[in-house]
């Protein structure tokens, strides 16, 4: 019951705080680049905009197309929910490993793509195309960040990983750390982030996740983007989670939850602010750069697993 | 040694002289004359071994041999190469000396290829083995290097000559029913030669056998 | 069950009732009776096989003796639950193709339809065979029967070039390998001169000739399954075959090769060593790549699809591998588990496949247009099979929580739970053979978006596209029940691990079901529940929840209006059919980044042409590597030997003259 | 008596068809005469399998499992050849290309070969059996050149010279048998008769039998057509009529086989060791080798199939070469299925050619679509020469392979090699001339498929069941070849 009640908890509090989380990512940005910002609220305001809008369909669009939006949110809304950020109690958990965590991650994607093809314009199939090529990358990359730590836990559970590396005797995993700088790089990626994309320009030469949403409008766009603030911070979570997972409550523990939900809240602006320097320290690279990128956090990825069974750590 | 056997000895070294002159012979005249005279030898000493080995049905071999091939055959091809008018000269593919040298190698082979076996043989021909298994190869030799017809046909009958030979001095002959198939064999095959000159001299002009080297892999 | 051989009866009771139908057909020549009746009763016949292969999986091993064959060999049978499980899959996919195949080819009636019939059923049953074979000559006889029926089948349209091309290179390929198995039934023998099965179970070789033969059945099976470098004649002979028969060869012929390969390497040979399994496993990765980078660059669906069946099969092989790899480090929990993964992902390719080849032959039907990059949009003329496809599409994506990703799942699990292997560089090729699986597998996601997108979704490329027909009643059957099984196969993977069990109990001797439902049905727990768990189920019904949860909040808390309009396309005025990306198009990052390995030909126009064309071609390297070069040094033997023939009767004479020369020498 | 009638009706036949074989009902008689021989055999057969093996008329004769299935096969071969000789030659009358006498030539010779090829199955005596061997060339050798083109006398005259040639070598080896025979049997008529070497041959000298068996080999196995004596092999089976080339390949070659492994038994009785066994393997192996290179050059469709002849009996060489129960099994059971669908690709090979008018195989295409019996008859009759199962070739095939796996592991690279080369070879080329597109039109009198599917279906047949006289023919066979 208290599991319930957690998730719960945990589903509603992900879906209200990821706007915000985007929203101060934003702020961060506009900060580092010497602009005042819109308020870490600005992505609500856009939602609420979206959502009061008339939704314009193109003629020939399909019920594939109209359903996509409701599909990609509640995948993301899952993915979301799945992650262990405040307390590691989650009755979902167990239906949902890492792989199948990824493999949430790929339906959203392969539904967008679609989706992006189905008014037949040459910007959504480019779009469509080159989310592929970036999932086709990013999707490996991340699977193999979580085998690492994986193979030191020995388990696919989110759960266990985490409850694992948070409660063993500290110590350093140089495995973690290589798959620590590939999870940055697919965070990067997946999340439509400079530098692989930009998502506050519609530059045909370079646009990636904006190409695929062209034909939405309204309501459909307002889920998109909410969807898209979700996997941020499910991507977050999910680093925070492998990485620095320090603070979560154990299972039952009530006692610690406020405590968590503070290291919680913390963690997330610090990421935030991370990624937003991230963001403003690099140049978006040409399109054919990004697989050299991709690939590259693929490699280390695989090098973290390697590196693990090399040191038995 | 007895005095029949030495006769033997003298025929058979007769029968590879023989052959070595038609290994050497380049007209197609003078190669049935030969071929009649060694078929003459053979007759002659199959005679002899049958009188000195008193085995009968050797005098039949001797005669059958002295039918069909000293007149027979002989007066068949000479009647052909008159009405095939053919050219006397007959080209060889490898020059006649080298040939002879061959020749000479594989005397020496086929001699010390029989010697086991002569020394086997209970008869009193058995020291001749060695010379027909050469008179054998030596007409086979012959058939290489001929590039014409007839002299191919004639090394071929000189070979059976060579074959009879060796009957008689392995074996005195053998069994007559053989014997008989072998000789009608022999007559059927030459006549079906004949028969193949003319349509070979029909379709091509002439009985040079580099007409006939159409079909082929290369 | 009453009489213990019951199963086998009925299994070669429904393998004698294909024969009758074959020749029915070939009685009823051309008639509507075909398509009508002989097509559906092949199906009801897959569905008795189905269901009785199903009830003895796990059941007592069934032999049977028929007194046909050699004299000292007649033919045996024997139905274990590996055969069991086979034929399980023969008649559960073939259920759904026949179905089709009776509305499908109704268009051949007044052409040889008759003929189709026979050679089609012939194929059914000899692959039935195949699986129930226990003697080395049953087996060949029933292996090359299947080759050479579906050989006829792929020359259905024999008047193309390129078909006869593609069956020539089919058969050919088929026939080497099954010299190949032959040979390694030879060496398995051992020389009893006893080619029974179970002689060779009970024959002890030595490692050296196990490897061999192992490495004959390899090539041999492989040459069947289209492993690299033999796998040439898959794409070209799945597009020339009727698309029936496409689906029929790569959801169920190419699992004859995986039978096969089980049979001997895990029943026959006894103990595998350890390396067959690494050779089997990177044979199966390089496979796998290969396979899905060739898919993503194809323009053709239909080898678009024979790429990914390539992919597939690689896949399969290195579930396979790594069986053989524990097997033989004497890990025989894990090689369950990874034999689970590898039966599974059979079972689930043989449905995917199946339903998509079977969309592609509708979609060729309905278009005459086998070629992506003219086709489009035909989710909107075609909608039933455009659902029906895309859940093909999906699944073999290998997307949750449809069937594809299950296996994918299980086998990733395998290699997870894999450490600790005595031998250290075998701890090191894990994490890079897991890296190469899930690339291959994520590929395998852009393949799909590429052939679901541009067949069927945008707008229309060409007039008949537009105009196109749905499917008929008798391939929305066929193809519904294939989708039934993705579906199904995804969801209750519990259900599928029980019966999976009697397998690996048999091939290995250790099960996964009593582990893997340790928590109920509902979940799935390979080892514990703390070290990995999943459950398709409850993953769909959130997000189905999840769906009608944000629709009902988006309904009820604002408006619905919505208007239609023209595409905005970043208010490009000029929007046609022929802007949006074709299968070349979608194919080209991929084409770009691995040129190397593709054999990218490209033809780019000038500038200052007047009538610009455009050709990119890749070719498959193995061409000049491999096979090219074979053809060219057979035919320089060929012409060396042929100058031995110089039609010269003193040559001729002469070779007589040495051969007696020589043979009398070494006499002496 | 049977043996008397099997070999009196083909020598009544040819005399009478000597005299009458240029009426319009020549091929008929020539027909019926092959029945009678059939229906002979058959009784023979019969009989056999009552009683058991006889020798007949003072030994002279003498069936045993080794040759009773060869008669029969040899008398069915000759039968539905002469079926199939039928419409051929009338067809080839209607064409022009043979006059009455040729005609009458060809129908006479044809019922002397079968006469000369039942002889040497049956007659103990080894002398006769060269004989008989040598008349066989000479009636055939006529049949070869029966068009009277350039390239047909070229091939009979190669025909005649290399096989006179090679047989005159058979003979020698022939007497230094008998010199070695008449040592232990006595000088006279025993001392040839195989039955009586049978018994004796461990006393026999082994120098001698050795250099005899080398003499033999070269001398029957040009016959064989054993590489690289095989020369004459391709041109008398590619420019002969069809008929002719069938029964070469289906008969001749089978017979010439059975000589060398009469030899052979006899040899290794001898000597004790496996020298004539490996003679017969390289010779086997070579032929195979060879032959399947050859293939991949053929632009005649008679030759390509004459080159598979040589191919399967380097097989049939090969394997009694390995000797032991199951290689001598297959190559006993190979033997037949050979000459049985050997000698149905000839008979659909022949239609097709004279349906295109010509042998080249460029120009004969889309058989399937006007013909549909002839196209199916050569599709099938090639896939099974290639060892497809379920047809009876691969199940000799099967036992060779993996009995060669075995004992001879080394030789298997080739054989696989020579299999997969000889199917790219020949199955390329037979696809393209069964499939595609036609303007051939049909012929004048109707193709006779009745022998083509006949043979067919007995190899298929075989391929899936052997009834068991048959196979305890083969096993006897095979104990007494050893």
């Amino acid at each position: 019951m208290n599991g319930i009640l957690l998730q719960l908890f945990q589903d509603t509090l992900v879906v209200l705080v990821a706007p915000i989380l985007l929203g101060w990512v934003n702020q961060c940005r506009a900060w580092l680049q010497n602009r005042s910002g819109a308020g870490v609220l600005q992505p609500y305001r856009v939602l609420i905009k979206l959502f009061h809008k008339d939704a314009v369909l193109a003629n020939n669009a399909s019920p594939l197309f109209r359903s996509t939006p409701y599909i990609l949110f509640s995948s993301m809304w899952l993915a979301a929910a799945l992650v262990p950020v405040i307390a590691t109690d989650l009755p979902l958990s167990p239906a949902v490993d890492v792989i199948a965590l990824v493999g949430i991650f790929a339906v959203a994607r392969a539904f967008i793509s679609l989706a992006a093809m189905d008014i037949g314009t040459s910007f959504g199939s480019l779009g469509a195309r080159r989310e592929m090529l970036v999932g086709f990358l990013a999707e490996p990359a991340l699977l193999m960040v979580f085998f690492t730590a994986s193979v030191i836990s020995h388990s696919t559970s989110l759960v266990t990983i985490v409850e694992t590396l948070a409660h063993k005797q500290f110590m350093l995993y140089p495995s973690l750390a290589f798959a620590a700088v590939a999870f940055v790089m697919v965070l990067l990626a997946e999340n439509a982030r400079v530098p692989v994309d930009n998502p506050s320009t519609h530059l045909e030469l370079t646009m990636i996740h904006e190409a695929m949403i062209l034909e939405y409008s309204a309501r459909h766009l307002a889920l998109i983007e909410w969807a898209g603030a979700i996997k941020l911070l499910a991507y977050i979570t999910i680093g925070i989670a492998l990485f620095v997972p320090w603070g979560i409550a154990e299972a039952g523990d009530w006692g610690a939850l406020p405590l968590a939900l503070v290291a919680l809240f913390l963690k997330l602006m610090a990421a935030g602010a991370g990624l937003a320097l991230l963001e403003t320290l690099s140049a978006k690279l040409r399109i054919f750069r990004v697989p050299e990128f991709l690939g590259t956090a693929f490699l280390l990825a695989v090098l973290a697993m390697l590196v693990h069974y090399l040191l038995g750590v | 040694m007895a005095f029949s056997q030495q006769l033997i000895n003298l025929f058979a070294a007769l029968l590879l002289l023989i052959a070595f002159a038609m290994l050497s012979q380049r007209r197609i005249l003078s190669l049935i004359n030969l071929f009649a005279l060694q078929g003459l030898m053979l007759s002659v000493s199959t005679a002899i071994v049958a009188w000195s080995s008193h085995q009968h049905h050797l005098y039949y071999s001797a005669a059958l041999t002295l039918i069909v091939k000293v007149v027979a055959l002989p007066w068949l091809l000479h009647r052909l190469i008159r009405k095939l008018d053919l050219k006397w000269d007959v080209e060889t593919i490898i020059n006649i000396p080298s040939t002879m040298l061959v020749g000479l190698a594989l005397v020496v082979f086929a001699f010390n290829l029989a010697l086991p076996i002569s020394q086997l043989a209970g008869t009193i021909t058995r020291s001749t083995l060695g010379i027909a298994l050469a008179s054998v190869l030596l007409s086979f030799l012959m058939m290489i290097t001929r590039r014409q017809a007839v002299p191919q046909v004639i090394g071929f009958l000189a070979m059976e000559n060579g074959l009879f030979f060796a009957a008689t001095s392995a074996t005195y002959g053998m069994p007559l029913v053989v014997e008989l198939g072998i000789a009608l064999d022999v007559l059927v095959g030459s006549f079906i030669f004949g028969i193949f000159f003319f349509h070979i001299r029909d379709t091509f002009d002439s009985l040079d056998i580099k007409n006939m080297e159409n079909l082929k892999e290369n | 069950m009453t009489t213990p051989n019951l199963p086998i009866d009925i299994a070669l009771g429904v393998i004698i009732y294909w024969l009758l139908l074959a020749v029915a057909g070939l009685l009823l020549q051309n008639s509507r009776a075909i398509s009508q009746w002989i097509f559906p009763a092949g199906a009801a016949g897959a569905l008795v096989l189905a269901v009785s292969a199903l009830s003895s999986l796990g059941g007592a091993i069934n032999v049977a003796v028929l007194p046909l064959g050699l004299p000292d060999l007649p033919f045996h049978l024997r139905l274990d639950s590996l055969s069991a499980f086979f034929l399980l899959l023969l008649g559960a996919a073939s259920i759904g193709i026949s179905l089709y195949s009776a509305g499908y080819f109704r268009h051949m009636e007044g052409g040889s339809l008759g003929l189709l019939c026979f050679e089609y059923h012939i194929f059914l049953a000899a692959m039935a065979l195949v699986f129930l074979a226990d003697d080395a000559y049953l087996f060949m006889v029933a292996w090359e029967s299947m080759a050479l029926s579906s050989y006829f089948l792929v020359t259905t349209d024999h008047n193309i070039p390129e078909t006869r091309r593609a069956g020539f290179l089919y058969l050919l390929i088929a026939h080497v390998g099954a010299v190949a198995i032959l040979m390694s039934f030879g060496v398995m023998q051992g020389g009893h001169g006893d080619y029974t099965f179970s002689t060779m179970r009970n024959a002890h070789l030595t490692e050296f000739w196990a490897s061999v033969t192992f490495l004959l059945a390899l090539f041999g099976f492989g040459a069947k399954a289209g492993i690299l470098p033999l796998h040439v004649w898959l794409p070209e002979a799945h597009p020339a075959a009727p698309s029936p028969v496409s689906a029929m060869m790569s959801g169920i012929m190419l699992k004859t090769a995986i039978y096969g390969i089980l049979r001997v390497s895990f029943d026959l040979l006894g103990m595998p060593l350890w390396w067959w399994g690494v050779l089997a496993l990177s044979l199966g990765l390089a496979t796998a790549l290969y396979g899905v980078l060739f898919a993503a660059v194809q323009t053709d669906m239909k080898r678009l699809l024979a790429y990914s069946s390539i992919e597939n099969i690689g896949i399969i092989l290195v579930g396979i591998g790594l069986g053989l790899v524990f097997h033989a480090l004497n890990k025989d929990a894990l090689a369950a588990l990874a034999l689970t993964a590898t039966l599974y992902h059979a079972l689930n390719h043989s449905f995917m496949k199946g339903l998509l080849f079977l969309g592609t032959g509708s979609v060729l039907h309905a278009t005459g247009e086998r070629d992506m990059g003219k086709l489009g949009g035909l989710i909107h003329s075609m909608p039933k099979l455009a659902l029906l496809v895309l859940v093909g599409a999906l699944a073999l994506a290998g997307l949750p929580p449809l069937n594809g990703f299950m296996s994918e799942w299980l086998l990733l699990q395998a290699f997870l739970l894999s450490p600790d292997l005595p031998l250290p560089y075998l701890n090191m090729l894990v994490p890079i053979a897991a890296a190469a699986l899930v690339l291959a597998a994520a590929l395998a996601g852009y393949v799909m978006v590429k052939f679901y997108g541009v067949i069927f979704l945008g707008q229309p490329r060409m007039e008949k596209t537009a105009k196109a027909h749905d499917i008929g009643a008798w391939e929305l059957l066929g193809m519904g029940w294939l989708a039934l099984g993705c579906l199904l196969l995804g969801l209750f993977p519990v259900f599928v691990i029980f019966n999976l069990d009697h397998v690996t109990l048999m091939l290995v001797g250790k099960t996964l079901g009593s582990t893997a439902a340790q928590t109920g049905w509902l979940l799935l727990t390979p080892i514990q529940p703390e070290r990995a768990s999943y459950s398709p189920l409850v993953l769909l019904v959130i997000i189905v929840i999840g769906v009608l949860f944000t629709l009902f909040v988006v309904k009820k808390f604002y408006h619905g209006r919505l208007r239609r309009g023209p595409a905005w396309d970043c208010g490009f005025p000029a929007q046609t059919a022929r802007m949006q990306d074709t299968a070349e198009g979608f194919g080209q990052p991929i084409r770009q980044i691995f040129e190397q390995v593709l054999g990218v030909i490209r033809e780019v126009p000038s500038p200052y042409d007047k009538k610009p064309h455009y050709h990119g071609e890749t070719r498959d390297l193995f061409w000049d590597l491999i096979y090219l070069p074979i053809a060219w040094v057979a035919e320089r033997i060929s012409a060396l030997i042929g100058k031995l023939q110089q039609g010269r009767i003193p040559i001729y004479l002469l070779y007589s003259f040495v051969t007696l020369i020589a043979l009398l020498a070494f006499v002496r | 008596m049977e043996i008397i009638l099997i070999l009196g009706i083909p020598l009544l036949g040819g005399l009478l068809l000597a005299v009458f074989g240029g009426h319009r009902w020549a091929p008929e008689l020539n027909v019926v005469m092959s029945l009678g021989t059939f229906v002979a055999s058959a009784w023979l057969t019969a009989r056999i399998i009552a009683n058991g093996p006889i020798t007949a008329y003072n030994e002279q004769f003498f069936i045993d499992p080794f040759n009773v299935f060869l008669v029969t096969l040899t008398a069915f071969v000759a039968l539905t050849t002469a079926l199939f000789s039928s419409p051929y030659m009338h067809n080839e009358a209607a064409h022009g290309k043979l006059s009455a006498g040729r005609l009458r030539l060809y129908h006479s010779m044809y019922q002397l070969f079968t006469f000369t090829m039942l002889l040497a199955l049956t007659t103990n005596n080894m002398g006769i059996l060269w004989v008989a061997m040598e008349a066989a060339t000479l009636t055939t050798v006529m049949l070869v050149s029966l068009y009277r083109t350039p390239a047909s006398l070229e091939a009979a005259w190669k025909y005649f010279i290399l096989c006179g040639v090679g047989i005159a070598q058979a003979l020698f080896g022939t007497i230094l048998l008998y010199f070695a025979a008449e040592k232990v049997l006595g000088a006279g008529g025993t001392a040839l008769l195989w039955t009586h070497l049978n018994v004796v041959k461990a006393q026999l000298e082994p120098t001698v039998l050795s250099l005899a068996f080398v003499f033999l080999l070269v001398g029957y196995g040009t016959k064989v057509g054993l590489a690289p004596l095989h020369n004459w092999l391709p041109d008398a089976h590619a420019e002969g009529p069809t008929p002719i080339s069938a029964v070469l390949s289906g008969l001749l070659l089978n017979v010439a086989l059975y000589a060398v492994v009469r030899s052979k038994v006899l040899v290794d009785g001898a000597l004790g060791t496996h020298f004539a066994g490996n003679l017969l393997m390289g010779f086997g192996l070579l032929s195979l080798v060879l032959a399947a290179f050859f293939l991949s050059r053929q632009k005649d469709i008679k030759r390509l199939f004459a080159y598979s002849s040589i191919e399967h009996m380097g097989i049939i060489t090969f394997a009694f070469g390995m000797g032991g129960s199951v290689a001598t099994f297959a190559a006993l059971l190979h033997m037949t299925m050979h000459s049985l669908t050997k000698s149905a690709i000839f008979f659909a090979v022949g239609h097709a050619a004279q349906k295109s008018g010509t042998q080249m195989m460029e120009n004969i295409r889309g058989l399937i679509k006007t013909n549909p019996t002839i196209g199916w008859g050569l599709a099938l009759g090639s896939l099974a020469i290639l060892g497809m199962p379920p047809f009876g070739v691969f199940a000799s095939e099967f036992m060779i392979i993996t009995t060669a796996m075995h004992e001879h592991a080394w030789a298997t690279p080739f054989i696989l090699v020579a299999l997969g080369v000889a199917f790219a070879a020949i199955f390329s080329k037979v696809q393209t001339m069964v499939f595609g597109e036609t303007e051939l039109p049909r012929l004048p009198h109707p193709p006779a498929l009745v022998p083509v599917f006949v043979h067919l279906a007995l190899v298929l047949m075989l391929g899936l069941y052997i009834p068991p006289y048959l196979a305890d023919w083969y096993r006897q066979a095979a104990a007494m070849i050893g």
